[in-house]
């Protein structure tokens, strides 16, 4: 059994990846339990990402990108935003329990903003516990 | 969630936990005490108050809290007002005005306003309400302050402005302390 | 066979310090591919990179993973390094050890596990890497410059003298910005305008530059060496051609008590103006919310007095487009007003004034013509009174950072006030002198010892009027925080340098970021100061944080010159992140089903229809195509298609797959 | 009117005793208007400026059983007059509002479960919201004075707490003047500090603060001088003969409470307001 949850965070590049750089240069500690995959748009996020990293291990997943108006692709970010709408009511079809996801705009200039959402995530990952019921669900074996 | 370590002990440290002000934010412009309407009579006004904590000196801390200033604070928060960090220096004072009496350090200058807190508070532990002339009467003991308003309080009384008998709450107040008794 | 090296950097103590590097490059040796691992101190340095070539020879690598700072920073040197030493660059990931990892938590066995996930992730990732080849793309060599002030002017001049066409737009009906209303100029107390007014001139005459007053940016589409700028410019109610400036028109406006900008509002306009005489184009704009003409109809005496019948009610706003290679955003500050401050009475003392409004008092052009007189009842002022850091470093009031020119402006304001009122006296109320620059502390020196400026430290908590005079309440900190009083007959606050308050807006057309004080945001804070993290977009001066004027000619300059850079090439290479349709063979062909999802959600108009033909010439199907010109590799395509028929190099479904079970599988 | 629609009165103990003309006024007014008057059951003193000088647990535990006692009654809102007790009231109502413990604190030292009303308010806001559109269409007798209206310090903070917004120079009592008549001169001492609780025990430092804060209204022609707080009252008022001592000067202006001030304008008689209780004659 594991000890420690693992939460995935799915980020932009030019938005949160950059202000989670600046959470870096400024010191800002929070949670090791979170580590993050760069992706050039929150609009590159394919959704069906995120239901087989449930089934591999994931306990929690952040997607953050750029706020709405800000993204560097003119409108990754609001595609992104329609489709998890979209999403939401299939992940919890599918038995994912939408709590086990944070949603959120993290911008290059809040380093701080980004150290807060990592932290009350895992806080509430936490809570939650390993999410070993969607990995029977999805039929794979608790590591 | 907090990852920064809690095990400094310093002043500053625990002024945090128990009143929530965090004094380091405090960059002395001095503007609290440009604006003080007691700084001109402080022995030190309002930020030197800060500086001092700031140090986390134990002897720094001492001076400040045997200062005279603590006490002429009248809590009217212009201070806070107008303070850039927005330090909440009258919960300052108070936690220092409380450090002063639970180690008997009270300025001897602050002798009459300690004793005018004191009466003013035993009157509404007695009756739950103000008794002014009760009040004015034990203060007077305290303080030795006999003369003082000898013309006030008469005239106080024919304009209808003092009773003669304390006003009581039905059910005497009386705070249940637990572990956390103060003096 | 993936043949992987794994490269850990210790940073010196950056990374060293909190993570166990030498343990992360031990475990990663067991890492599926990987056959070569290693720590070093500095990966980045000369040595550092020759042991990653070293590596790639002696092992035969295939790929490469540094385990290092921010891919941000160091990304393009490492891909340098690996194909320089014959790899691929695009076979080379980092993975973020130092801003993701060691800076954001403590030491520890935890953090080390972290950073060894981190390569693990990198690791999964690079496997599935496929060599790419940068994009190349031709460039129009025309820069466009939003704004016309010193900032803007500069960068026009640098580019347009080196031969390449500049657009230079300005939002108000004459270029010159802040710097031609300022009096003097620090250190030197030489006169702005005498400075100034020259360029502004070669602006307007430079054969290379299309200066467009009067005019704000529409929108930007595109990308770098290819972007459309569409520009509105506001209707000026004259035919510029017609108008020779004579001035008979703004002679014979009955409107004049309209509170001018560019005095500060110290002094009248009419509604029909030029700025101030030496205004770039000197040509008049009917400013039409206090034209009586429009307002009610009636009036049209301008009309009836311009000797080339040049005025033009009817004008519409109108919209042209230009093809722009790359941008200088100059869009400068503003100074926040004494109605700001509340304790100082909420800008209702007549009295009390910004600096801004200080410099136009004293001159030679502005409403007192150079003499310091206060504007209730203009006479001069015996004892004035300046307040450095009037809003700057007050979180309360919203701005926590330092204004940056106010100690020196201060300096330079009491300075000029002895210089013209001697007998006079200046007290200056400040929290710290921040005379970092050349010559610059010598200056504020020279205000305290030679012009005898009283110099009180401490904030000012209060002001208020009473008989005539200004009651202003301070502190000496420097005396134990003693109260001090000052009855002045001026005070002037050096306000706080803020950001336009359009320029969220402005960001937003642009799509470069901007910070919580809506400030620009520059791609790098040391390295590259005047880039953005939108490729072909560039700052120059405050409106990236406030600056003083050399300073903001020298980044003015620098951007041009990482212009001049882009424009001496006559194609661009460009990352290759870009998203391509997959190819199969017939009969399929593609997997791709046609149904052009992808199309609609492409922000860049970048997905094109293909017909696919057979040998008799018959189309067969139509499938989605990526031009890879106008793709800038977002990736919204991708997680669009529902028959998985398009992919994004770089950051391919196999590559972030991989990533993320390389970190789930970790046990 | 059911009990939860309508509010709550805390007199505190100044109104009750050394300042009860405020109280005298404030009922004369609203029975004047047919709006009832429901004081809190069993009231106690707030603590005033000692509770939270010299003992941080009553301090906490007055102001709470005072909360407890209004919504024990299901009053949802309060009004407060005496600007101190507002002061006090709001801080703690603020500090059980976000802080359980801090409410759990107040609960064991009472030994009974802490509930707040869910609105302080002020007497100006009171005013404002509920007495001002009452008058309007009355015929009203105008005070036709120049007045200088005196927030004092406690009236419009804490800071961030308190719902004024313009906390440097508060306009809510000069528009009720002007809308009885007067004429409210522009000054520069409003929200400055008369000296509040050292009235007894450092009597030179009120007499200090408030010539500055008399001398200026005097400067600036107020013929009246109008407040909402008990302490600047009495200060200003019963303190008359210590400033006029310190600042050498005599002054004749009376101090009057908002709500004297709305009363004489509604015609209610002298006494009934309270005003033969001023140590300075109100002639108006």
């Amino acid at each position: 059994m594991e000890n420690n949850i693992k939460v995935v965070a799915f980020v932009c590049n030019w938005c949160t990846y950059a202000g989670a750089d600046l959470t870096g240069t400024s010191r800002i500690k929070y949670s090791s339990d979170v580590k993050i995959v760069r992706f050039p748009c929150t609009g590159r996020i394919d959704f069906m990402l995120l239901m087989k990293a449930f089934a591999e291990g994931a306990d929690g997943i952040i997607v953050s990108g750029c706020h709405p108006n800000d993204c560097h692709y003119t409108s990754g970010n609001f595609h992104a935003r329609r489709r998890w709408i979209v999403f939401k009511s299939v992940l919890e079809t599918f038995g994912i329990d939408t709590r086990r996801i944070q949603f959120s705009w993290v911008s290059a200039a809040e380093g701080a903003k980004w150290a807060e959402i990592v932290n009350t995530t895992v806080e509430r990952i936490k809570e939650l516990g390993p999410y070993t019921e969607y990995r029977e669900l999805a039929g794979v074996e608790a590591p | 969630m907090s990852h920064h370590s809690e095990t400094s002990n310093s002043f500053t440290k625990k002024l945090a936990a128990s009143t929530g002000v965090e004094i380091n934010r405090c960059y002395q412009c001095g503007k609290c005490s440009a604006g003080c309407p007691m700084s001109v009579e402080m022995d030190m006004p309002p930020s030197l108050v800060i500086r001092h904590l700031q140090t986390n000196d134990e002897k720094l801390v001492q001076k400040a809290v045997q200062s005279h200033a603590i006490w002429l604070c009248l809590s009217c928060e212009t201070c806070l007002c107008r303070c850039p960090m927005e330090i909440e220096t009258a919960k300052v004072m108070d936690y220092l005005r409380e450090e002063a009496l639970r180690t008997n350090q009270v300025n001897p200058k602050a002798r009459k306003i300690v004793a005018f807190h004191k009466s003013f508070l035993s009157s509404v532990k007695n009756n739950g309400r103000l008794f002014e002339i009760g009040l004015v009467l034990k203060y007077k003991l305290a303080s030795g302050d006999l003369l003082k308003d000898m013309v006030l309080a008469p005239s106080m009384f024919l304009k209808g402005k003092l009773h003669l008998w304390p006003e009581r709450v039905k059910t005497k107040i009386k705070l249940h302390k637990g572990s956390n008794t103060v003096h | 066979m993936a043949r992987i090296g794994v490269f850990i950097c210790h940073c010196g103590e950056n990374i060293g310090g909190t993570v166990d590097c030498n343990k992360v490059a031990k475990s990663a040796e067991s890492f599926d591919g990987v056959v070569f691992s290693t720590d070093y101190k500095y990966m980045c340095s000369d040595p550092g990179q020759t042991l990653i070539k070293q590596a790639i020879a002696e092992h035969k690598l295939t790929g490469v993973v540094v385990g290092a700072c921010s891919p941000r920073m160091h990304e393009p040197t490492f891909r340098k390094t690996c194909s320089e030493a014959g790899v691929n660059g695009y076979m080379c990931e980092m993975a973020n050890l130092r801003e993701h990892c060691s800076w954001v938590h403590e030491k520890g066995e935890a953090t080390t596990n972290k950073a060894t996930d981190l390569v693990r992730m990198l690791v999964g990732k690079v496997k599935n890497n496929k060599p790419l080849s940068p994009i190349k793309v031709p460039v129009s060599k025309t820069a466009l410059v939003i704004g016309g002030g010193i900032a803007g002017i500069q960068t026009s001049l640098d580019i347009a003298n080196a031969g390449h066409k500049v657009v230079l737009i300005e939002k108000q009906p004459s270029i010159g910005g802040h710097m031609s209303q300022l009096s003097e100029t620090f250190p030197t107390l030489d006169c702005s305008q005498c400075i100034l007014t020259p360029r502004m001139v070669e602006v307007a005459q430079h054969p290379n530059i299309e200066l467009i007053t009067y005019a704000e940016l529409e929108s930007l589409d595109g990308f770098i060496g290819n972007f459309k700028a569409r520009i509105r410019k506001k209707a000026k109610s004259i035919d510029e051609k017609l108008c020779t400036g004579c001035g008979m028109c703004t002679t014979k406006c009955p409107t004049k008590k309209i509170p001018g900008e560019f005095n500060e509002k110290l002094g009248n306009r009419t509604a029909i103006y030029v700025p101030f005489p030496q205004a770039v184009p000197n040509k008049p704009v009917i400013d039409k919310n206090n034209c009586t003409y429009y307002q009610k109809g009636k009036c049209r005496i301008c009309e009836k007095f311009c000797p080339t019948q040049a005025i033009r009610f009817d004008q519409p706003d109108e919209i042209v487009e230009r093809s722009i290679g790359a941008v200088v955003v100059a869009t400068g500050f503003e100074v926040k007003g004494t109605d700001f401050f509340p304790e100082y009475g909420y800008g209702k003392y007549a009295d009390v004034i910004t600096g801004l409004q200080f410099e136009r008092l004293a001159s030679a052009s502005g409403p007192t013509l150079g003499e310091i007189r206060r504007p209730s009842d203009g006479k001069i002022p015996e004892k004035i009174v300046f307040l450095a850091c009037a809003g700057s470093r007050d979180p309360a009031k919203g701005i926590k950072y330092c204004s940056k020119i106010c100690c020196m402006y201060t300096a330079k304001h009491a300075m000029l006030y002895k210089h013209k009122v001697h007998h006079g006296d200046a007290y200056v109320f400040y929290m710290d002198i921040r005379a970092a620059g050349k010559m610059y502390d010598e200056f504020t020196r020279r205000a305290i010892e030679e012009d005898e400026v009283k110099y009180i430290r401490g904030r000012v908590s209060r002001i208020y009027e009473k008989n005539g005079k200004l009651i202003v309440k301070g502190a000496d900190t420097l005396l134990g925080a003693m109260p001090v009083e000052v009855e002045a007959d001026m005070v002037v606050l050096a306000t706080a340098s803020v950001a336009h308050n359009d320029a969220a807006d402005l960001a937003q057309k642009l799509h470069v970021s901007y910070d919580e004080n809506n400030f620009f945001v520059e791609a790098h804070p040391k390295l590259k100061p005047v880039e953005t993290n939108t490729a072909g977009i560039f700052l120059a001066g405050a409106c990236q944080s406030p600056r003083d004027i050399p300073e903001t000619v020298a980044m003015a300059s620098g951007a041009a010159s990482k212009i001049l850079g882009l424009f001496s090439q006559n194609e661009l290479t460009r990352e290759p992140v870009v998203a391509v349709v997959n190819r199969a063979a017939p009969p399929l062909f593609s997997t791709c089903a046609g149904c052009f999802m992808c199309q609609s959600v492409c922000p860049y108009q970048a997905i094109e229809k293909e017909e696919i033909k057979n040998r008799a010439g018959e189309t067969i199907k139509t499938v989605a195509k990526v031009n890879p010109g106008l793709c800038q590799g977002c990736g919204t395509c991708v997680a669009f298609c529902r028959s998985k028929s398009i992919d994004i190099q770089g950051f391919s479904n196999e590559q972030m797959v991989e990533e993320v079970f390389a970190l789930l599988n970790n046990d | 009117m059911s009990k939860n629609m309508s509010v709550a009165v805390y007199p505190g103990c100044s109104l009750n005793g050394s300042s009860r003309e405020y109280m005298e006024s404030l009922r004369a007014v609203l029975n004047a208007l047919e709006i009832p008057v429901n004081e809190v059951d069993d009231w106690n003193c707030c603590g005033a400026s000692a509770a939270h000088n010299i003992d941080q647990d009553m301090a906490v535990a007055l102001p709470s059983r005072i909360l407890a006692q209004t919504a024990k009654d299901g009053y949802s809102n309060l009004l407060v007059p005496c600007a101190a007790c507002y002061n006090r009231l709001k801080h703690v109502q603020q500090e059980i509002k976000t802080s359980p413990e801090i409410r759990q604190k107040a609960s064991v030292l009472l030994n009974q479960e802490i509930n707040t009303p869910d609105t302080i308010v002020n007497i100006l806001e009171y005013l404002q919201s509920t007495v001002m559109p009452r008058l309007e269409g009355k015929t009203l007798k105008p005070v036709s004075k120049k007045v200088a209206c005196y927030y004092g310090c406690l009236l419009v903070r804490p800071k961030g707490i308190s719902d004024e917004k313009q906390i440097e120079d508060p306009q809510g009592m000069d528009q009720i003047m002007a809308s009885l008549g007067a004429e409210p001169v522009s000054w520069a001492f409003k929200t400055e500090c008369c000296g509040a609780g050292f009235s007894v025990s450092n009597t030179t430092t009120v007499a200090r603060l408030s010539s500055e804060i008399l001398i200026d209204a005097a400067d600036r022609g107020a013929e009246a001088i109008i407040v909402a707080c008990p302490m600047c009252h009495s200060n200003l008022d019963m303190r008359r003969r210590e400033i006029e001592k310190y600042s050498g000067r005599k002054f004749d202006i009376p101090v009057l409470y908002i709500t004297q001030a709305i009363g004489l304008a509604l015609g209610i008689p002298a006494k009934k307001l309270g005003l033969q209780r001023h140590f300075v004659p109100v002639k108006i």
